[in-house]
């Protein structure tokens, strides 16, 4: 332990010199978060300002951190599944497939294939909430006041209506279950749900006429904190960032997990990878969730929905190791399982795609205005229980 | 890109605005003490425990601790109980001397309902719970924990059912195990009568009466 | 009985300093107003943020505050109670001044802030015979005073002695200075046609009806532009959203008054609100004709109430815009205030001189709203010419 | 000597020796703002409204407020510990004591500056604007040059520095 006394002295105003070490002016530290209207969580950025141009930003984290890897290598593979939800509380169903579907590949179970088409439902359904929120939270943090905001939690809330009336829960579905999920739906909830999708185009026309075209977004969002394909492939980036940067991976088309080979759905691709490329990726985004949900909805079929094989008492998976991946709303979410042959993983490890997506928040906010510090880190679209673990 | 996509966006907020007096679909909020939404069918909140008939002695758990041991958050706390009581099947079992819910630990994951073997553990849709003591207010004793059967038909009609089917099923299989067995032992006595009898009548020297078949070890 | 009811106030004010000796007079009359303007506008303040939460709910799909009626009774009034406990809880939270702020020019910042905006309203005709102090230069002397906010709005973010209140007062001053000079510009047009800087005159000059419509400068191409910029630059005065950079509460928290809380909180927020309504006032006098009624069938109304109708309805306008739109950033407010609305302020008042010294036919109709629509097309193509904004098409991988 | 112009100008004074003595410079502008304010009044109860008004909206409005920023932007905040006043203090005084009597001596003693005060003039607005537009147009226009020239000048210095800050960046 280092015991320097903190706040240092230099802490708070540091000379500005230029490159002969000649004092040009003063740079302002200021730390924005935890406790900020707008980190998305307990988030910590320490910024340098030099007027209102960021000069250096370190990101801070670790204030929501739970020991969720070490509390899952402790308690059984069944009791983690719960724990999942509260990584991405937003996207609990995702989570809940990915650890799924990597403990189905560790215990060699089969998926039937009514349980595949609900998934689909539900991991679709769950990306068109995340992306809904995101946006509006993105342009809440350009200052717009709550209005988007509420538009957008408004749809949402049909959606978590949905989850509710299967799972039980709005947002920690626990819904997924080794093998296949937990409670089937009814047709009565089909309807619902193809009633929702059908009226969801709706409102993104409602919304792109609210906002895509509105100047002053235009004005703070394109050319701001563009991404290269170079460094978002070498910082690894996933997700709709990394489409945004124009590089084209998504884990539906690359893996072909699930049943998702037989959706016929397009990925859009940006350009520049800037802020208004990734405001409008998901979007867009969105739009091709809907082609699927309407594909999957139309195409389900009766059957059972567990794997007979599956149990829930007493389930000890032959030793091994697994990684398994899917596409969550926000990039690649892995999960890396080791069993011994135990009731709980030898050890058990998560990618979590917030997290990684967050490592370039410096290099894109270098050079950018304050305000942009703010929107760009609204556009890497973070959840701290994912970030923190 | 003059202004018009301001003025086509404040169109937009006008219609939402003046929307959300004649929709239903705009203006989402429920006035929450005096409306409330219809509960949705799978709603879950906090643990509960069933009992059939007397709260006491109906209570269908038996002390198994697997819940506790399953429990993610680990929020259950259970004793088990010195003496036997009978259950359901009417053979005798341990029962909880102390089953505690920490509510303000537990994360409603319903793994509990879900790994217990006895239908005894379900979930409560009672979510009206604040109160001001914030250790021993949302710690729930067994006593507050036990809900009878009818309680349960009433939240949900249909997994009560299969519960009872479940149950029913169970105590069928049960009372007809121990009717073949009390058969078999009738018949076993009968015969090492009758053998006995045979032998008595027949020889004074002869093999050892067969050992009767004994009842079934209770469930454990 | 119109008329009676349109000078009412100015009847009880006679009524009341009658009463005393000749001497005392000019000072109670002096008193009675300000009484009046300090119980009025607090007022429609306290009402203006009811409408602005029932307002902003709406258009976000809330019902926005519907609870609070009068007490121990199950009337609601529809929400219109919540001012009353909200300014009870005001004056009742504790006062928390930073340890390291500079407590005198803390405690001070407030009081600046609300005294000048208080002046600005001296000037102002809220009705026919309705100006407190009927200055020659009024228009100027709102001016002046409206800018002595910004060293509250200093004081306020230095002494807090807090990062983001110094961002916050540094954002405001730069804001408030820039967005001065197009409103002065654009207020300039009207004191070359009207030739003063009187208030009152200014509108006695557009109480004037041709056929039944009022001759408000907003009905002319000059008067109109000068009138959006007027109102984009109050916009900007006042710190509305999307000008809401001082205090833009995503980015620097609340701005200056990041480190004030109760009452000198509360006074930054009625300071903030008298000054929009000063400033809307000032809007009103120069391009909606004032107290004067549009058609001249609706003169009987009296004129205070179309004052009241007028400030109101643009203070809708400002809530509207505050629910719909999302903030610019720094450098590009000093964009828009230095490359689009200064130049169109200038070009404005060139027009306003055309269309004074040429004949009043259709000719000048047109000669005007050209040069005003090309200098809109142009100046609006500049402002965004390095910058290659548009809508997108975005390409799909199979 | 009204008790309205006693008032003001105490404040005034005061303002004034504050933002001499004051050691935040900080608090020196805000209360040479006072100051300014002050003499605003004083225009006022001469009934000279116009440049009552241009003085608040130039010197409090604008001036004291780029002093204000100018000390925010290049000095910390920290207050200098030494003292206002130099060892050779009372030398100053001394020759601001005896500047002033001379001057004011020559003042009162001149015949050029009358003894009994005329009416004052009527100086409206609408006065000062035709004397501007005739009387004084050129000297106007040669105003409207010099501060045009000092804006751009302004500029160009700023840009410079701008371009400084760009390839110079941090350390």
């Amino acid at each position: 332990m280092s015991t320097t006394t903190f706040p240092s002295d230099k802490f708070e105003v540091r000379p500005k010199l230029d490159a002969q070490g000649v004092e040009l002016g003063q740079l302002l530290e200021v730390s924005m978060g935890p406790h900020h209207p707008s980190t998305h969580g307990v988030f910590r950025m320490d910024v340098t300002l030099d007027g209102e141009t960021v000069v250096k930003l370190k990101p801070v984290f670790g204030y929501l951190h739970r020991n969720h890897e070490k509390i899952g290598e402790n308690i059984s593979y069944l009791a983690t599944m719960p724990y999942t939800d509260r990584l991405d509380y937003f996207c609990s169903m995702t989570n809940n497939w990915a650890y799924a579907l990597t403990i189905e590949k560790l215990a060699g179970l089969q998926v039937p294939e009514r349980a595949e088409y609900i998934r689909v439902i539900m991991a679709e359904l769950t990306r068109l909430q995340n992306h809904t929120s995101l946006i509006g939270f993105f342009v809440q943090d350009m200052g717009a006041l709550g209005t988007p905001m509420m538009y957008a939690f408004r749809e949402r809330e049909k959606i978590l209506d949905l989850f509710e009336s299967v799972s039980g829960a709005r947002m920690m579905c626990n819904y997924m279950r080794f093998g296949g999920v937990r409670v089937d739906v009814d047709d009565e909830w089909l309807a619902q749900a193809k009633k929702v999708v059908g009226d969801y185009g709706k409102f993104l026309d409602e919304f792109g006429a609210f906002l895509s075209g509105n100047e002053i977004l235009l004005a703070r969002t394109q050319g701001v904190a563009p991404l290269s394909k170079e460094l978002a492939i070498n910082a690894s980036i996933t997700g709709p960032m990394l489409r945004a940067a124009g590089v084209n991976y998504d884990l539906r088309k690359v893996d072909k997990y699930g049943i998702y080979s037989r959706f016929d759905f397009k990925v859009p691709l940006g350009e520049t990878g800037d802020l208004y490329d990734r405001y409008m990726i998901r979007v867009l985004e969105m739009r091709e969730s809907i082609k699927i949900l309407n594909q999957a909805l139309a195409g389900i079929s009766a059957g059972p929905i567990m794997d007979p094989k599956a149990k829930l008492r007493g389930f000890r998976p032959k030793a091994g190791e697994v990684y398994g991946r899917i596409e969550s709303p926000k990039g690649e979410l892995g999960f890396y399982v080791i069993s011994d042959g135990g009731p709980n993983p030898y050890r058990y490890r998560i990618r979590p795609p917030s997290y990684i997506n967050l490592t370039i928040l410096e290099d894109m906010c270098l050079g950018n205005k304050v305000a942009d510090v703010i929107v760009i880190l609204g556009s890497v679209d973070i959840v701290l229980g994912e970030v923190d673990r | 890109m003059l202004g018009e996509q301001i003025i086509k966006g404040m169109a937009v907020t006008a219609k939402n605005f003046f929307g959300s007096y004649v929709s239903k679909d705009r203006l989402t909020t429920v006035q929450y003490p005096e409306e409330r939404l219809p509960q949705k069918y799978h709603t879950r909140q906090f643990p509960m425990l069933v009992f059939d008939g007397d709260p006491e002695k109906g209570l269908r758990c038996v002390a198994c601790t697997i819940c506790e041991k399953e429990c993610p958050p680990k929020c259950i706390y259970i004793v088990k109980s010195k003496d036997k009581k009978p259950d359901y099947k009417g053979q005798p079992q341990l029962y909880p001397a102390v089953f505690d819910i920490d509510i303000s630990v537990c994360m409603s994951c319903q793994i509990c309902v879900e790994v217990c073997p006895f239908e005894s553990i379900k979930m409560n849709t009672e979510f009206e719970l604040s109160t001001d003591d914030r250790f021993e207010g949302l710690l729930f004793h067994k006593e507050q924990l036990a809900k009878s059967n009818e309680f349960y038909h009433q939240l949900h009609p249909d997994d009560a059912k299969d519960s009872d089917a479940v149950l029913a099923a169970e105590k069928a299989k049960a009372e007809a195990k121990a009717k073949a067995a009390a058969e078999a032992k009738i018949k076993a006595e009968a015969e090492a009568k009758a053998k006995a009898a045979a032998v008595a009548a027949a020889a004074p020297v002869g093999a050892p009466p067969a050992n009767p078949p004994t009842p079934p070890p209770a469930a454990k | 009985m119109a008329d009676k009811l349109d000078q009412i106030f100015v009847n009880v004010l006679h009524w009341l300093v009658s009463f005393l000796p000749e001497a005392l007079r000019p000072l109670a009359s002096a008193l009675v107003c300000i009484a009046f303007i300090l119980m009025v506008f607090p007022l429609i303040f306290s009402l203006t943020t009811i409408f602005e939460r029932k307002g902003l709910g709406r258009i976000q799909n809330r019902y926005g505050p519907n609870r609070v009626g009068i007490p121990f009774t199950k009337i609601r009034l529809a929400g219109f109670g919540q001012f009353l406990p909200d300014g009870i809880k005001m004056l009742t939270k504790e006062d928390v001044v930073p340890r390291a702020a500079d407590k005198v020019v803390h405690f001070l910042a407030p009081i600046v802030m609300l005294i000048p905006v208080l002046l600005t309203y001296s000037v102002l005709p809220f009705g026919k015979n309705m100006t407190l102090a009927d200055y020659d230069a009024g228009l100027l002397f709102f001016l002046a005073v409206g800018g002595a906010v910004e060293v509250s709005v200093f004081m306020a973010g230095w002494s807090s002695r807090n990062k983001y209140s110094l961002l916050g007062a540094m954002r405001a001053i730069a804001q408030m200075v820039s967005y001065e000079i197009p409103l002065i510009l654009s207020a300039v047009t009207v004191v070359m046609i009207v030739g003063s800087l009187n208030l009152s005159q200014i509108v006695a000059h557009q109480n004037q009806y041709t056929c039944g419509i009022a001759h408000w400068f907003v009905f002319t191409p000059w008067g109109l532009v000068g009138f959006l910029l007027f109102f984009i630059a109050s916009l900007a005065e006042s710190n509305r959203t999307p000008f809401d950079l001082p205090e833009a509460e995503s980015e620097i928290i609340a701005g200056y008054f990041t480190e004030y809380s109760g009452f000198k909180f509360a006074l930054f927020f009625l300071g903030e609100y008298l000054g929009m309504f000063a400033i809307i006032g000032l809007g009103i006098t120069l391009f909606l004709g004032g107290w004067t009624s549009p058609v001249s069938f609706l003169t009987w109304i009296p004129s205070w109430i179309w004052f009241l109708t007028k400030m109101m309805a643009i203070v809708f306008v400002f809530i509207w815009i505050r629910g719909t739109l999302p903030r610019l950033r720094m450098d590009q407010l000093m964009n828009l205030a230095w490359k689009f609305m200064l130049p169109l302020a200038l070009i404005n008042i060139l027009v306003a001189g055309i269309w004074h010294y040429m004949a009043a036919d259709w000719q000048r109709w047109l000669v005007c709203s050209a040069i005003i629509f090309g200098a809109y097309v142009i100046l609006g193509r500049g402002l965004m010419a390095n910058q290659k904004l548009g809508l997108r098409v975005y390409k799909f991988a199979e | 000597m009204s008790p309205f112009f006693i008032i003001t100008a105490v404040v005034t004074l005061l303002g004034a020796v504050f933002a001499m003595s004051l050691r935040n410079l900080v608090h020196c502008a805000l209360a040479m703002a006072v100051a300014f304010s002050g003499v605003a009044a004083m225009f006022l109860q001469l009934d000279a409204q116009f440049a009552g008004f241009a003085e608040i909206l130039v010197y409090v409005g604008a001036i004291a407020i780029l002093i204000v920023f100018a000390i925010l932007l290049t000095r910390s905040g920290e207050t200098p510990e030494k003292s206002v006043l130099t060892s050779g203090w009372w030398a100053g005084i001394a020759v601001t004591a005896m500047v002033f009597t001379i001057l004011g001596w020559a003042i009162l003693s001149s015949s050029a500056v009358p003894k009994d005060l005329p009416a004052a003039p009527v100086a409206t607005v609408k006065n000062i604007g035709d004397a501007l537009m005739t009387k004084y147009v050129l000297p106007l226009e040669i105003i409207g040059l010099v501060l045009t020239a000092a804006m751009i000048g302004a500029v160009i210095i700023a840009l410079k520095e701008d371009k400084k800050d760009n390839s110079g960046g941090e350390q």
